[in-house]
C-alpha cells in the first residue's frame, strides 16, 4: 500500500540527493541551477502529495506557482550565465568572488 | 513722585542711548549737550527728592514699576525703594557724575570714541541709579552686574591698548568672583524668606535667624551668617576688598574721568551701599561682621602701603581708592553704617576731585602719567593744584576738612566696638591715617614740587586746563572741603537715616561715640587731643623730608630694604598667584580635561572604542565572506540541517 | 482659535520646501556666480509667512490652563490607533515660536553666502523648520517619532552638503549619536504603547507604571534625550558638527534641534516616570553639573571659536537639565515644594534664551568667517577697529551668553541656580559657578577677537555690516534683550503648564 | 497492487536518474538525466491525479527549461575538466549532511508525525477532472496571484531579454526619431559662388 510517508520520503531523498549534488558540483553554475530545480521538484512532491492525501486543491495550486517561478528563475539565471561567460570567458564559480569581505 | 524717580534714571538712559546709537547724527556737540542735560536733569530731580526726603521728611517711597516674572508665590518686580539713605546716594552718583560729564569735554576732547563715551557714562548714571533705588535683590543685582558691565567697557574704552583689554577682562571676572557669592547670598535669602523685596525679606529675618545652612556635610551654619558671608563676596568683588581688589589698580587703564566717576566715587562703593542697606541682616551676624571689620581692616592698611612705592599718578590715587574703601568696610564692621556712608559721601567727593586733578595734570603733560617726569607744576597749573591739595587735605583727615570728620568718625566708632577683630582694625585705621597721609603728600610733591623732571618738549606746552576741566574740580573743592561741617552731625549722629539703618542696642558703637558729641567744631576739638591729627601731620611732614628735602633717601631706604620693596611693588604677589596659578591653571585644567577627557576618554575609549571593537568583530566576521557561492550554499544547507534537528529535538 | 493651525504651520514650510527644490531643478539652477533671487525671496517669504501664522499661537493662547490648546486629532493608522494628534500648552508653544521666529533670520543670514545650489539650501531649512514645529506639537507618540526621525534628515543634508571640509565624518558621527539615541526612545514607546493600549502621550502620562519598568523606560528616554541635549559625557558629537555645519546649521543646531532634548524631558521623561526620575534625579544632576563646571573648562581652552560656542552650549544647557530634574532633591532638602516651579520655568526660559544667544554667537562666527574664512581665533584680533557695529553686537551676545542681568542669558541661570540651592548649597554653589567660567571663556573670546589692535592684513580689511547682516543681528538682539529686560510674557503662558507639572510629578504613578 | 509496483518502480528510476544528474562527468549527461526525472516524476504524480500538473511539468521543464539548459550548456564552451578538479573534495561533507537530512526527514516522517499514513487513497470518480477543479480556484480564489505569476514572468522575459541584448560595436542600425526630427538647416547649407565665367 503505497501511503503519504512513501511519496514523502522519496521527496526527501530527493532532497537530499540534490543538496548532496551541490557539494559535489559546487564549481560550475550550471549544474548547480539543476541541483536548484531538482530541490523544488522535490517541494513539488510533497504539495502534490499532501494535496491528494489531504483532498485540497491548494497544494496543487502552490506548485503551479513554483512552477511559474522555477520558470522565470530558470530563465534569467541562465541569462546572468551567459553575461558572465561572455564577460570572463569562464563560469567557474572558483574564479567568482568579487564579494569576498 | 513715582514719575520724577522714573524720570531720574530713564534721562541718562535715553541720553545714553541716543548718544550711542546716533552718535554720529547728532554729532560731538549733541552728544555732550544731550547727555550733561539729561544728567543734570536727573541731578536737579535727585536733589528734589533728597530735600523732599531728608529735609521735609516725607514718607519712604517703595513701589513696584513693573513686574518682571512671577513664578509661582514669587513675584519678581523692579521697583523703586526711596529713603534717605538712597536718596543721599542719588546726589552723590548724579552730582558726581554731571561733574565727570562736564569735565569730559576738556579730557576726551580729542578722542575719536567721544560719543561713544558720553553714552557710556550716562549709560553707568543709569545702572548705578537703579542699583541704589532699587528696593529687592533682582534688581539691586542687575544694577549690580550693570555697572560692572560699563566699568568693563570702559577700562576697555581704549580698546587697541593690549593692557587696557587685559585689565577690563581681569576686573570683569574678578567682579565675577564677587557675584558668585552674590547670588549665592541672594539665594540665601530666598530660600528661607521666600522673597526677594527687601522689606519682606527684612521683615522675615526671623526664618533667616532660625535656620541653618550645611555648607560642609555634617556642620551647621546659621542661614544668615551664610546670607551674609556671601553677600559680602559681593561687596567685596565690587568694593576691591582684599583678596578681590587686584582688579581696582589695573582699571586705571580706562580713561582718567571714569577712574573718578567708577572706580573711585560710585561704582566702587556700591558694595559700602549694599551692606549698609542690609544692615538689618548684618546685624544679627556677628561672625559675618567680624569677618567684615578683618577684611576691612586689612585692606586699608595693606593696600595703603602699596600705594607709597607706585610711581603711576593715578594708580597711586588708586590704591588710595583701595585703602579708603577698607575704611570704610571698618566703619561697616564695626557697626558704624552711618559713618560707613558718610565717608563714602564724603570720599566721592575729594576722591573724584584728586582724580579730576590727576587727569587735568595728565592732560596737561600730554598724557604722561609717570610721576618720575612730573614735578614743579604748581608753577603752571595753579587751580589744578589748589584743588589738588585741598583733595589731598581731605584725604589725609586734616582736621576740619570733610575727610576729617568721616574719617574720624570710623576711628572713634571703631575705638568703641568689642567684636572679634576690632583691635586689629583699630590698629590698621589708625596706622592707615599716617601711610595716607604718607603717599598722598608724596604724590602731591613729586608732582607739584621739586624739580621740573619732564623733557623740554612736554615743558613747554605744560599750561593750566580749560575751564570744562577746572570748573568741576572746583566744584567738587567746596564739598570736599566742607561737607563735613554740614553732615557730621546728622548723619553720624543724628536721625539722618531714620528706619533705613537698623542697628542692635548692644552695636550702637556711634551711640556711644555720641554721648560726647556737641557740635561739628567741638567733634574737631576732640579730635585734635586724639593722636590721629597728628599722625596724618607727621605723614606729610615724612613725605616733604624724603621727597623734597632730601629727594636721595627714598632711593637709599629702598635698596636697605630690597626685600620689603620687592613685596611692595609686586603688591604682594596677588597678581602673579592670579595669572600664574587662577589663570593659567584653569586654561591647563580645561587643556587637560578636553585633551584627555572629551578626546581621548569619550571619543577615544568610548566612541571610537566601540567603534574598533565593531571593525573588530567586523573584520573577524568578513573571513566568512568568502564570497564563493557554494560556500553560502553550503552554510545553507547545514543551517538547514541544524535547524531542523533543533524542531525535531524540541518535539 | 484657528482650526488647523499648527497643520498649516508644519506642512506649509514642508510643502513650501519640496515645492522649491522641484522648481530649483526646472530651471532656476545656480548660474555659478550670484545665487539666484528667486528661490530665496520665495524661502524668506513662505518663512515670514510661517511666523506670521505663528503668532496667533500666542496671541490665542488660553493663559491660565495647562490643557492642551489648538487641538486637532484625525484617526492616522486605525488599525494600530495610530492618530495624527497635534496640540500645544505652556512648554511647546514657546518653542514653536522660536522655531518660526529664527527661520526667517537663518534664512536672511544664508542669503547670499550660499552660492552652490541656494534652492536646495533654502528649502531644506524650509523643510526643517515644518519638521520641527512638528516634533514640538505632536502629541501622538508615532508622529512625534516620525518627526523626530524625520528632521535629521534634512539636518544631515545641511551639514553634509554645504558643510566645511571634515563634513562626512561630522555628519556621520551626528547621525550614529543621535540614531543610537532615538532607538531605545522607540522601544520605551512601543512597550507604553503595548500597556495602554494608545499611542497618545497624554495617555502616557495617566499610565500607572511599576518602578522597575519605570527605570528602565527611564533610561530608555533619557539616552535619546541626553544626546540631543547634549548632556556630558555623550556631547562630542556637538562640537564637531557645530564646526563643519555651515553658519545656519550651526543656529538652528544650537538654537532649536538642541531643545528638542530638553522638549523631551518635560514631554516626556518627568511626567512618564516620576518615580524613576525621583529616583534618579542625583544621576542626571551629577551630569548636568559636571556639564556646567567641566565643560566651561574646556571652553576656555579652545582655539576655535565655533567649537567655544559650541562648548558653552553644553554648559548652557546642562542648566536646562539641572532645572527639569532638581525637584527631588529640593523635596528631600527642603521638604517643601516651593522652589521647584522656579527650577523648571529656569530650564525652560533657559532653553529659549540659548535659542536666541547661541544662535547669535553663530551667526557672528558666521559673518566673521564669511569674510577672513577662518574660524581659529587667532586668525583674529581687534575686529573692533574695522567692524564697530559688528563688535557691539557681538560684545551684547557675549555678554548675554555669560549671562549679564538684562539680557535672556541671565533669566534662566538666575531661576535654577535660586531653585537649585533649595536642594542643597554645592548644587547651587556649582551651578554659579559658570558666572566666573562663562565670563572668562566668552570674554577672553571677546578679548582676543574683538578687542586689540588690528591683527592683521585681512583684519584690517575687514568691511562692516552689511544690512541685511545688521538686520539679522538686530532681530536677535531684540528678542535676547526682551526677554532679559521683561521675561513675565514668557514665564506667564508657561506657568500653568509648569505648574500642572510639578503636581504630576510629585505624586507616585507606581500601582498599588 | 498495480499503483504500488509502478510507485516503486518509478520511484527507483527517480532516485537513480537524480543520482546520476550529480554524478554525471559531462554537463550534457547531467541535464539528460534530469529530463528522465522530470518524466519519471510527472508518472508519480499521475499517480496521484494530479493530471494537469504531469502535464504541465512535462511541457514547461523538459520542453522549455530543460531545453534552454541544454542550449546554454552546448552553446557555452564549458571547460569541463576544470570543473571536475576536486569533484570528491567537498564529497564526504556532503553525504554527511545529505544523510543527516534523510535521516531527520525519515525519522519525522515514519516515527514522530501523526500522518494519515496509512489511510488508503480512494480513486477519483470517473469523469472528474483535475483541471477543472484547479482552474476553478486558480482564476477565482487565487486570480491576484495569477496575475503577479503572469508579470513575473513577464519580467523574466523582459530582464532575460536584457540581460543578453548587446550592441556590437560598428554595428550598423537606423535612428527614427533622429531621422524624423532633422531640419533643414542640419542637411542644406547655402553656398554663395561667383557665377563661373565662361573662359
Amino acid at each position: 500500500m503505497i501511503t503519504l510517508a512513501h511519496y514523502l520520503t522519496l521527496s526527501a531523498v530527493l532532497f537530499a540527493i540534490s543538496v548532496a549534488g551541490i557539494y559535489l558540483n559546487r564549481k560550475n553554475v550550471i549544474l548547480l541551477l539543476m541541483c536548484i530545480e531538482l530541490q523544488l521538484l522535490a517541494v513539488n512532491f510533497n504539495f502534490i502529495a499532501f494535496s491528494r492525501f489531504l483532498d485540497d486543491v491548494a497544494g496543487q495550486v502552490f506548485v503551479f506557482f513554483i512552477l511559474t517561478v522555477a520558470a522565470a528563475e530558470a530563465a534569467i539565471g541562465l541569462a546572468i550565465l551567459v553575461v558572465l561567460f561572455r564577460n570572463r570567458r569562464s563560469i567557474n564559480v572558483d574564479e567568482l568572488d568579487s564579494m569576498k569581505g | 513722585m513715582e514719575s520724577v524717580y522714573l524720570a531720574i534714571v530713564l534721562a541718562p538712559l535715553l541720553a545714553a542711548i541716543v548718544a550711542g546709537l546716533f552718535g554720529r547724527v547728532i554729532g560731538r556737540t549733541g552728544a555732550h549737550l544731550l547727555t550733561i542735560g539729561a544728567v543734570a536733569l536727573a541731578c536737579a530731580l535727585s536733589l528734589l527728592v533728597f530735600k523732599q526726603q531728608v529735609i521735609d521728611g516725607a514718607e519712604v517711597f517703595n513701589q513696584a514699576i513693573y513686574t518682571w516674572a512671577v513664578i509661582g508665590d514669587l513675584r519678581m518686580e523692579v521697583g523703586f525703594l526711596i529713603d534717605p539713605l538712597s536718596a543721599l546716594m542719588m546726589v552723590v552718583v548724579t552730582s558726581v557724575s554731571l561733574m565727570v560729564h562736564i569735565y569730559t569735554i576738556g579730557y576726551m576732547h580729542d578722542d575719536p570714541g567721544y560719543q561713544r563715551f558720553f553714552s557710556y557714562i550716562s549709560l553707568f548714571t543709569f545702572a548705578m541709579l537703579m542699583l541704589v533705588m532699587s528696593n529687592n535683590f533682582l534688581q539691586l543685582f542687575f544694577g549690580w552686574e550693570a555697572v560692572g558691565l560699563v566699568s568693563y567697557l570702559l577700562i576697555g574704552f581704549w580698546y587697541t591698548r593690549p593692557t587696557a583689554i587685559f585689565a577690563n577682562f581681569k576686573a570683569f571676572l574678578v567682579n565675577r568672583v564677587g557675584d558668585f557669592g552674590f547670588l549665592l547670598g541672594i539665594a540665601v535669602i530666598l530660600m528661607f524668606t521666600g522673597s526677594l523685596d527687601y522689606y519682606e525679606v527684612f521683615e522675615r529675618s526671623e526664618a533667616l535667624r532660625a535656620a541653618t545652612v550645611e555648607v560642609l556635610p555634617g556642620s551647621a551654619w546659621s542661614a544668615i551668617t551664610v546670607a551674609c558671608i556671601l553677600l559680602f563676596i559681593g561687596a567685596m568683588g565690587k568694593s576691591a576688598q582684599m583678596p578681590l581688589h587686584v582688579w581696582l589698580p589695573d582699571s586705571m587703564e580706562g580713561p582718567t574721568p571714569i577712574s573718578a566717576l567708577i572706580h573711585a566715587a560710585t561704582m566702587v562703593t556700591a558694595g559700602i551701599f549694599m551692606l549698609a542697606r542690609m544692615s538689618p541682616l548684618f546685624e544679627y551676624s556677628e561672625v559675618a561682621l567680624s569677618l567684615v571689620l578683618v577684611i576691612g581692616a586689612t585692606t586699608a592698611l595693606l593696600t595703603g602701603l602699596l600705594g607709597i612705592v607706585q610711581n603711576d599718578i593715578k594708580r597711586v590715587v588708586a590704591y588710595s581708592t583701595l585703602s579708603q574703601l577698607g575704611y570704610m568696610t571698618v566703619a561697616l564692621g564695626a557697626s558704624a553704617y552711618a559713618a560707613g556712608i558718610f565717608h563714602l559721601m564724603t570720599h566721592a567727593f575729594f576722591k573724584a576731585l584728586l582724580f579730576l586733578a590727576a587727569g587735568s595734570v595728565i592732560v596737561a603733560l600730554h598724557h604722561e602719567q609717570d610721576m618720575r617726569r612730573m614735578g614743579g607744576l604748581r608753577r603752571y597749573m595753579p587751580i589744578t593744584y589748589w584743588t589738588c591739595l585741598l583733595g589731598s587735605l581731605s584725604l589725609i583727615g586734616f582736621p576740619g576738612f570733610a575727610g576729617f570728620f568721616s574719617k574720624d568718625g570710623i576711628i572713634e566708632a571703631v575705638s568703641e566696638a568689642t567684636r572679634p577683630g576690632a583691635g586689629l582694625a583699630l590698629f590698621a585705621v589708625i596706622a592707615g591715617v599716617f601711610i595716607t597721609s604718607l603717599y598722598s603728600f608724596r604724590m602731591f610733591f613729586l608732582v607739584f614740587h621739586g624739580q621740573e623732571r619732564m623733557d623740554e618738549e612736554t615743558r613747554s606746552h605744560a599750561h593750566e586746563s580749560p575751564w570744562v576741566i577746572t570748573l568741576p574740580l572746583v566744584l567738587l573743592a567746596i564739598p570736599s572741603v566742607l561737607v563735613g561741617w554740614w553732615a557730621v552731625g546728622p548723619m553720624l549722629f543724628g536721625d539722618f537715616f531714620g528706619s533705613t539703618i537698623f542697628l542692635l542696642p548692644e552695636n550702637d558703637v556711634l551711640g556711644r561715640v555720641a554721648e560726647h558729641y556737641t557740635s561739628p567744631l567741638g567733634f574737631l576739638l576732640h579730635g585734635l587731643g586724639s593722636v590721629v591729627p597728628w599722625l596724618s601731620l607727621a605723614g606729610v611732614a615724612t613725605a616733604w623730608y624724603l621727597y623734597l628735602h632730601r629727594p636721595d633717601l627714598p632711593g637709599l631706604i629702598q635698596s636697605r630694604l630690597a626685600p620689603v620693596h620687592g613685596l611692595l611693588v609686586n603688591k604682594y604677589y596677588f597678581d602673579a598667584f592670579n595669572e600664574r596659578v587662577l589663570a593659567r591653571g584653569s586654561v591647563g585644567l580645561g587643556q587637560g580635561l578636553w585633551r584627555f577627557g572629551d578626546v581621548k576618554l569619550i571619543d577615544g575609549a568610548l566612541v571610537n572604542g566601540t567603534a574598533r571593537l565593531v571593525s573588530w568583530t567586523a573584520a573577524v566576521v568578513r573571513h566568512l565572506q568568502s564570497g564563493y557561492l557554494y560556500h553560502y550554499a553550503f552554510a545553507m544547507s547545514i543551517g538547514l540541517a541544524l535547524v531542523l534537528g533543533w524542531i525535531l529535538l524540541r518535539g | 482659535m484657528m482650526p488647523g493651525i499648527l497643520s498649516t504651520l508644519i506642512w506649509l514650510p514642508v510643502l513650501g520646501g519640496l515645492l522649491l527644490m522641484l522648481l530649483a531643478r526646472g530651471g532656476m539652477a545656480s548660474q555659478g556666480g550670484a545665487a539666484p533671487a528667486l528661490p530665496r525671496l520665495f524661502a524668506l517669504a513662505v518663512s515670514l509667512l510661517v511666523f506670521a501664522l505663528s503668532l496667533p499661537l500666542y496671541f490665542g493662547f488660553e493663559q491660565g490652563t495647562s490643557q492642551m490648546q489648538f487641538v486637532e486629532r484625525l484617526p492616522w493608522i486605525e488599525r494600530f490607533g495610530v492618530e495624527y494628534f497635534l496640540g500645544v500648552d505652556g512648554f511647546s508653544m514657546p518653542l514653536i515660536l522660536l522655531t518660526t521666529f529664527l527661520t526667517p533670520v537663518i534664512i536672511l543670514a544664508g542669503w547670499d553666502v550660499i552660492r552652490e545650489r541656494a534652492a536646495g539650501y533654502f528649502a531644506a531649512f524650509l523643510v526643517l523648520e515644518g519638521l520641527m514645529i512638528g516634533v514640538f506639537s505632536a502629541l501622538d507618540a508615532v508622529l512625534f517619532y516620525v518627526f523626530w526621525e524625520a528632521m535629521l534628515i534634512p539636518m544631515f543634508i545641511i551639514i553634509g552638503i554645504w558643510g566645511g571640509p571634515r563634513r562626512i565624518y561630522a555628519t556621520l558621527k551626528f547621525f550614529l549619536y543621535t540614531f543610537f539615541g532615538s532607538v531605545f526612545m522607540l522601544i520605551a514607546l512601543v512597550w507604553m504603547y503595548l500597556q495602554s493600549g494608545s499611542w497618545s502621550i497624554l495617555d502616557f502620562h495617566a499610565l500607572p507604571i511599576g518602578l522597575t519598568e519605570q527605570v528602565l523606560i527611564f533610561l530608555a528616554l533619557l539616552i535619546a534625550f541626553a544626546v540631543k541635549v547634549p548632556m556630558w559625557p555623550v556631547h562630542t558629537w556637538l562640537p564637531d558638527a557645530h564646526v563643519e555645519a555651515p553658519t545656519g546649521g550651526s543656529v538652528v543646531l544650537a538654537a532649536i534641534l538642541l531643545k528638542m532634548g530638553g522638549y523631551g524631558f518635560v514631554r516626556f521623561s518627568l511626567p512618564i516616570t516620576p518615580d524613576a526620575s525621583a529616583l534618579l534625579d542625583t544621576f542626571v544632576i551629577a551630569l548636568s553639573l559636571i556639564a556646567i563646571v567641566y565643560i566651561g573648562f574646556v571652553a576656555l581652552a579652545q582655539s576655535d571659536m565655533k567649537k567655544l560656542i559650541a562648548y558653552s552650549s553644553i554648559a548652557h544647557m546642562g542648566f536646562v537639565t539641572l532645572g527639569f530634574f532638581i525637584p527631588w532633591a529640593i523635596v528631600a532638602n527642603s521638604g517643601g515644594t516651593d522652589g521647584i516651579s522656579l527650577g523648571i520655568a529656569g530650564g525652560m526660559v533657559q532653553m529659549i534664551s540659548h535659542g536666541f544667544v547661541s544662535g547669535a554667537l553663530f551667526l557672528c562666527v558666521g559673518v566673521m568667517y564669511d569674510r577672513v574664512h577662518s574660524r581659529e581665533i587667532g586668525a583674529y584680533g581687534g575686529v573692533i577697529n574695522t567692524m564697530p557695529r559688528f563688535a557691539a553686537f557681538m560684545v551684547l551676545f557675549a555678554l548675554a551668553n555669560a549671562g549679564l542681568p538684562g539680557t535672556s542669558g541671565f533669566v534662566g541661570e538666575f531661576f535654577v541656580i535660586l531653585a537649585s540651592f533649595k536642594a542643597g548649597f554645592w548644587y547651587a554653589f556649582l551651578a554659579a559657578t559658570t558666572l566666573i567660567i562663562g565670563a572668562a571663556y566668552t570674554l577672553w573670546l571677546v578679548k582676543r577677537v574683538i578687542f586689540g589692535a588690528v591683527a592683521n592684513e585681512q583684519v584690517a580689511g575687514l568691511t562692516d555690516l552689511s544690512a541685511r547682516e545688521f538686520l539679522v543681528l538686530m532681530l536677535v538682539a531684540a528678542g535676547v534683550l526682551w526677554i532679559g529686560l521683561w521675561p513675565q510674557p514668557l514665564t506667564e503662558v508657561m506657568m500653568p503648564t509648569i505648574e500642572n507639572l510639578v503636581d504630576h510629578i510629585l505624586q507616585s504613578k507606581v500601582p498599588e | 497492487m498495480v499503483p504500488s509496483v509502478l510507485f516503486a518502480i518509478f520511484a527507483g528510476v527517480l532516485v537513480l536518474s537524480a543520482l546520476g544528474v550529480i554524478i554525471a562527468r559531462n554537463p550534457v549527461h547531467s541535464a539528460l538525466l534530469l529530463i528522465l526525472c522530470f518524466f519519471t516524476s510527472a508518472v508519480l504524480w499521475l499517480l496521484l491525479e494530479a493530471e494537469f500538473l504531469a502535464l504541465v511539468l512535462v511541457l514547461v521543464y523538459v520542453g522549455a527549461v530543460m531545453v534552454l539548459f541544454l542550449f546554454v550548456i552546448m552553446m557555452l564552451d564549458v571547460n569541463v575538466t576544470r570543473m571536475r578538479e576536486g569533484f570528491t573534495r567537498y564529497a564526504p561533507l556532503g553525504a554527511i549532511v545529505s544523510g543527516i537530512i534523510i535521516l531527520q526527514l525519515a525519522g519525522a516522517i515514519w516515527l514522530r508525525s501523526g500522518l494519515p499514513a496509512a489511510e488508503p487513497l480512494t480513486p477519483r470518480e470517473a469523469g472528474h477532472s483535475n483541471t477543472r477543479e484547479l482552474g476553478a480556484v486558480l482564476y477565482t480564489e487565487h486570480v491576484y496571484a495569477f496575475e503577479l505569476a503572469a508579470f513575473i514572468l513577464l519580467l523574466a522575459i523582459i530582464a532575460a531579454i536584457m540581460l543578453t541584448l548587446r550592441q556590437r560595436p560598428g554595428l550598423k542600425v537606423q535612428d527614427v526619431s533622429a531621422q524624423v526630427k532633422v531640419q533643414r538647416k542640419d542637411r542644406v547649407r547655402l553656398v554663395k559662388m561667383d557665377a563661373e565665367k565662361d573662359s
